[in-house]
């Protein structure tokens, strides 16, 4: 056990921190649920690609450094100490594309990726259905094999970016004869093809940022399959790992919102403690964004030694997802009447960013299978409780 | 003692919520989101015709002369269905704090022209940074230290602050207090905004019982009917005990608000204690029905797609109106944590 | 609505209050879950019955008072306020006592009534059997009807204060191919009857406060049985219905601990602020107590109008049930490295008793329908939610 | 950066752990609480041959010269087990002080006799009220102000104390310091009680951990077995739900304990905020698992027939020694709310 960076992984760190400086925009951008913001957004990944910091952990040949678990965690934390902008291609940069190094075609990589690299190509998740959310294996969206392409017909919703992305991944059913997690396969499928209706999702804050997709015979080349037909499950299941695992969720944000819970409560000290589970929870907000990173790290030490996740991405992703409810909750009660103003509002004089902090934290709990789904698979998979 | 609401009490209750289940439906108020005063005449002079605006108003003034506790029940339907109308602070703060002053001219007059429909008066409490309804009233009750002002709304005055309901309609007020506007000071002007305060949070408490129970309904419903891995949602237990948490939190959240109610009426001398626990109990379990209610709605529970979210924004909103939680928490601290407190068996309802 | 006792119930207050302050003993009474506590709470429930202070809300010819509930409310304030001893029969004068004058014959009511009012005769409940606990109707004890007795086998277990009492009651199956809540009856069985033995079985601070009851061939004529021969669901849902609700657990029990709490955070306010949690807890403590006084005098206002206590039976089990667990664990928090300590500990110094109630409030989550079949309970028969 | 133990510590762990679950088991530790000391020298001699209770003794006088990364899973199976005997706080507490002291023959010959097992020392530090195993001890570590005093164990100068875990055995000390006990004083002797507090600290996290996972297995084992409504109340959900919130909750315990010890072996200038993180952590996981572990053990789980109670009463023992929840949160607060907190992004392994 060494806890302390390498002068190798200190210097990547100052590298960063540098380039970030001088390039991270001053005035945050528009959200990337508006047209403007995806743009914006678009046009900061393409930035990114050029200083070679959009994907580290991609391999060199295909624009990344090849960082390992440690160096991306700085690169994590340098970036979100930064108050860098959001990815708005994380569903392709974290999900598909890691799934794509291990499940893609080298034709398929030399195609996808580099457009995914600069932000050309923008990627939307079309996991669920209508009546398949946390039950994905209730899948009922069709691919019908015509010579050499699907022919799709069905519906995804909570496509999360689909409103202005370019493309979308997931599973449809190939077999019709097939049930539950049989059957399925993993299909690419370009949002400007003719048969596609997209259906923006008004979110808590009123803004798109999920559609429904509707799928009206939708033609796409074999070639679009990830996987081989009626493997689908198997690949999506390694995507959802991601999701669930280290990708999606660095340690870095939440310790970033901590501390600006503790500034916030610093700030309001003196009615804040008047409250006193506000110093409570401020204090807690710290330990367990601390304890969320220290774990994390313990992950990915374990990783690079050759170990794998299991049920960690279950309590891993209750973990982060109470947390930054509770710490958004916070902040609300510390701003007491001024919580509820919009950022724009001119009361809300600069601290409206955390209702909106606030209101995306209710996500949290019910994305990538919601907490009750990951308490039952603790308690089956890793406890090993009867079902 | 006798803890029960009356017959006609309740049947009040019961008419006040046919009408206003009818009347206040989730699509009337998608589409007054629409519009620029987010406001319905047409229902604000039927909720005066139905007796509702001049409740508290003084009999002589043209009101039914009624007090918190005949009105708190209605409060919790106008939470039920997150009415956009600012009918709770308009019978709960501005016409008992109008009614208090001493008699003149302009108190009767407003006070009887509140009562017949012909005017509306918003309040600006030193405790809510905004003035809510501002932009539909005629005149505006300010705050200006210990001083109660009365003061012609004026448009260019007044500045929109969006909140995260789109129902609530907040405005920055820019004005200067005058002599000629001022209707109490000193010690009875301070007197008045404590007790203009204890009753906008009594509203809230009561508003927020609504609401919840409101979520409760809503999400029963929802995960009824949904059907995951094969059966309804609301059939695993881990949804039901998530409703079962609110319910629970709920119950114990009726009693305090109905004791503040009473205290209040009945200028009871720790009616500000029994107010901050009600105000605590009633928005906590509010909070706590939109957390689990959007958590068993699923996914649908983040859009605005499901009905859910009106009234958890209303919720959200309310909870920081009218004192947050640490001016609340203070009041109760200085009840309990003092020398010879009355806590503990056989104090709860000490004159 | 009027918050307000009338001068009827302030002078009946003044009364208990002043005959308590002339016969609560001194010094506090061993524990009824020893042999010599036992002892003394006999004795002391005697005392009680010769004021004619044991049992208000009976009938005045059975040596109650004909109390009315806020009357009952009143006397519970004062009884918990004066430190008065728990209450060794409760399970007679709470649970069995109210069943039997709702289903009891005129002669059960005379022979048993005024033996338990005297505490001459104490009661334990026999409910729960080994496969049976918060599944009550799972019952297999059987009772054969033999001309005019019954002969009992079987084993029932967390019979409560079963160790020292004379009597018990519960259901048993007289109808051997009945199934579930069918055919089960409500039998009284002396503890002292030919067949039975008893097992203590120690609880958390290692005294018998509950035992197995074995029976072997135990006969009691049919007089012993309460309601009708097939009918015991029912008498017992009505005996079940006075542990959930009311009866059991006044507010005064809560509020006193509420109280004391307030006093032990005073007494050690300095070293017990600097965990904020602490403050927050205590300041909860009292609110809830105060919630659960308001709204049992609700109940009980609501209740004299005619009014049916339904599933607020639930919700009050899991709120005091939770707050007295939540105010024990804070008063834990408080005396920090003394929690642990046993009350004779020397270095103790008089806070002991912190831990005998940290200990005894663990039970009450689990004990009449755990909080998870009361939670049930509340979604299905209260919110209507899908079975 | 490497957050992984050795090999080695992990076979040690193993084989340590092989040798605790079945040397002391649930029916050992209750036959140990009917007799007088409560404690087995035989037991304790395996403990010295196995090199345990020298773990951290320098290899100067016999010891492995090991530190606190290395025992500190050790501790963990002691917790897993709630090993009777006072190996933690022999190993993190007693021997560590020893060795910070300057070299002399008394320093040299205590921690010689200790690796040997020829002695036993008990420690009394300030925030602890009582000495635990002071009556098997031959000398007792005791704290004076400033002043580390080593004073020969007497049997009329000690009292028991009972606690609510019958496995421990406390006691209050009566003595007198002299010049001719004292082995330290001044900013030397605070240093060296403030690290013995450290230690002790981490050495009951470290043992929560173990408690926490011990009572998951148990009580997975029995909601397996036990049989309600004809299944195993394990398959119930809230019973899953009950056992997953240990699960999350001790899984997020666990780094911080290994940070902070390493942070002690490696005299970080943070690692008495790091130990408070953990303990704090550790401690309430083991609270949660005991408060939920018992919940769904049903009414067994208040009975002292299951073993639950062993692990749940030491778990609530522990959670008040070396420095309660206050004095950690302090520490913590200190740290977390001063200006140019080193918080946020980066500052986490910061040096």
């Amino acid at each position: 056990m060494e806890l302390a960076y390498t002068e190798e992984q200190q210097a990547f760190r100052l590298q960063i921190r540098n380039w970030l400086k001088n390039h991270v925009p001053k005035k945050p951008l528009k959200s990337f649920d508006t047209e403007a913001g995806f743009a914006q957004h678009r046009k900061w990944e393409a930035t990114l690609n050029k200083g070679r910091w959009g994907m580290v952990t991609w391999p060199e040949e295909l624009g990344g450094r090849g960082c390992d678990l440690i160096e991306w965690l700085i690169f994590e934390e340098e970036y979100y100490r930064a108050g860098s902008p959001a990815r708005v291609n994380q569903n392709g940069i974290f999900l598909l594309g890691p799934t794509l190094m291990e499940y893609g075609t080298e034709e398929q990589k030399k195609r996808i990726l580099p457009k995914m690299a600069t932000g050309e190509e923008v990627w939307a998740q079309a996991w669920s259905e209508p009546n398949a959310g946390s039950d994905m294996a209730a899948i009922r969206a069709r691919a019908d094999r015509d010579g050499d392409h699907y022919v799709i017909n069905g519906q995804k919703t909570w496509s999360t970016r689909a409103v202005y992305a370019d493309w979308s991944f997931g599973m449809f059913r190939t077999d019709p004869n097939s049930e539950r997690h049989h059957g399925l396969t993993f299909i690419l499928v370009p949002l400007n093809a003719e048969g596609i209706t997209v259906r923006p999702i008004p979110q808590l804050d009123g803004l798109p940022g999920f559609a429904e997709i509707f799928f009206d015979n939708v033609r796409v080349p074999v070639e679009n399959r990830l996987g081989d037909e009626g493997a689908g499950w198997k690949v999506a299941m390694a995507t959802a790992g991601f999701e669930r695992g280290l990708m999606l969720r660095s340690p870095a944000r939440f310790q970033e919102t901590a501390r600006r819970l503790v500034e916030l409560y610093r700030e309001n000290q003196e009615s804040a403690d008047r409250d006193p589970m506000v110093r409570e929870a401020v204090l807690r907000a710290w330990m367990d964004a601390e304890a969320y990173t220290l774990t994390t790290y313990q992950t990915a030490c374990r990783l690079s030694k050759g170990g794998k996740i299991g049920a960690e991405s279950s309590t891993n992703k209750i973990f982060w997802s109470e947390l930054d409810q509770k710490m958004h909750a916070t902040a609300m009660s510390i701003l007491g009447a001024r919580a509820e103003l919009l950022p724009h509002a001119p009361a809300a004089q600069g601290v409206g960013h955390w209702l909106d902090g606030f209101l995306f934290s209710q996500s949290g709990t019910i994305y990538a299978g919601t907490n009750e789904i990951q308490r039952n698979i603790i308690a089956e998979r890793m406890l090993g409780m009867p079902r | 003692m006798d803890f029960t609401f009356t017959e006609d009490q309740l049947l009040f209750q019961e008419s006040v919520r046919d009408f206003l289940v009818n009347e206040v439906t989730t699509e009337s108020i998608r589409a007054l989101w629409e519009t620029k005063t987010g406001r319905s005449d047409e229902l604000w002079q039927q909720l005066v015709e139905m007796g509702l605006v001049g409740m508290t108003v003084p009999e002589a003034q043209g009101g039914l002369g009624m007090n918190a506790v005949d009105f708190v029940l209605l409060a919790q339907e106008c939470g039920y269905v997150a009415l956009p109308e600012n009918l709770v602070e308009t019978v709960l703060v501005v016409a008992p704090l109008l009614a208090a002053l001493p008699e003149s001219d302009v108190r009767n007059e407003w006070l009887q022209k509140m009562a017949a429909g012909e005017a509306r008066i918003a309040v600006g409490h030193s405790r809510n940074p905004l003035v809510s309804d501002a932009h539909t009233a005629d005149a505006w009750l300010l705050q200006h230290n210990d001083e109660v002002h009365l003061v012609k709304a004026r448009k260019k005055n007044m500045r929109r602050n969006e909140s995260v309901d789109p129902s609530r309609r907040l405005h920055s007020i820019e004005w200067a207090p005058k002599p000629a506007t001022c209707l109490a000071k000193g010690p009875a002007g301070k007197a008045l905004w404590m007790q203009a305060l204890n009753y906008g949070a009594l509203g809230v408490a009561a508003q927020s019982l609504g609401l919840a129970q409101r979520m409760i309904d809503l999400s029963v419903k929802y995960t009824s009917e949904r059907q995951q891995f094969g059966k309804p949602i609301g059939s695993f237990q881990a949804v039901k005990h998530h409703m079962a948490n609110v319910a629970v939190q709920l119950e114990y959240a009726k009693a305090p608000v109905y004791r503040a109610a009473w205290s209040l009426a009945n200028n009871h001398r720790h009616a500000g204690v029994h107010v901050s626990h009600a105000k605590i109990a009633a928005t906590e379990a509010a909070l706590l029905a939109a957390r689990n209610g959007i958590q068993v709605h699923g996914a649908m529970g983040y859009t605005w797609e499901v009905d859910m979210h009106i009234f958890a924004k209303r919720a959200w909103a309310l909870d920081g109106a009218w004192g947050d939680r640490a001016f609340h928490k203070t009041r109760v601290a200085k009840f309990v944590l003092k020398d010879n407190a009355l806590i503990g068996a056989s104090n709860t309802f000490v004159a």
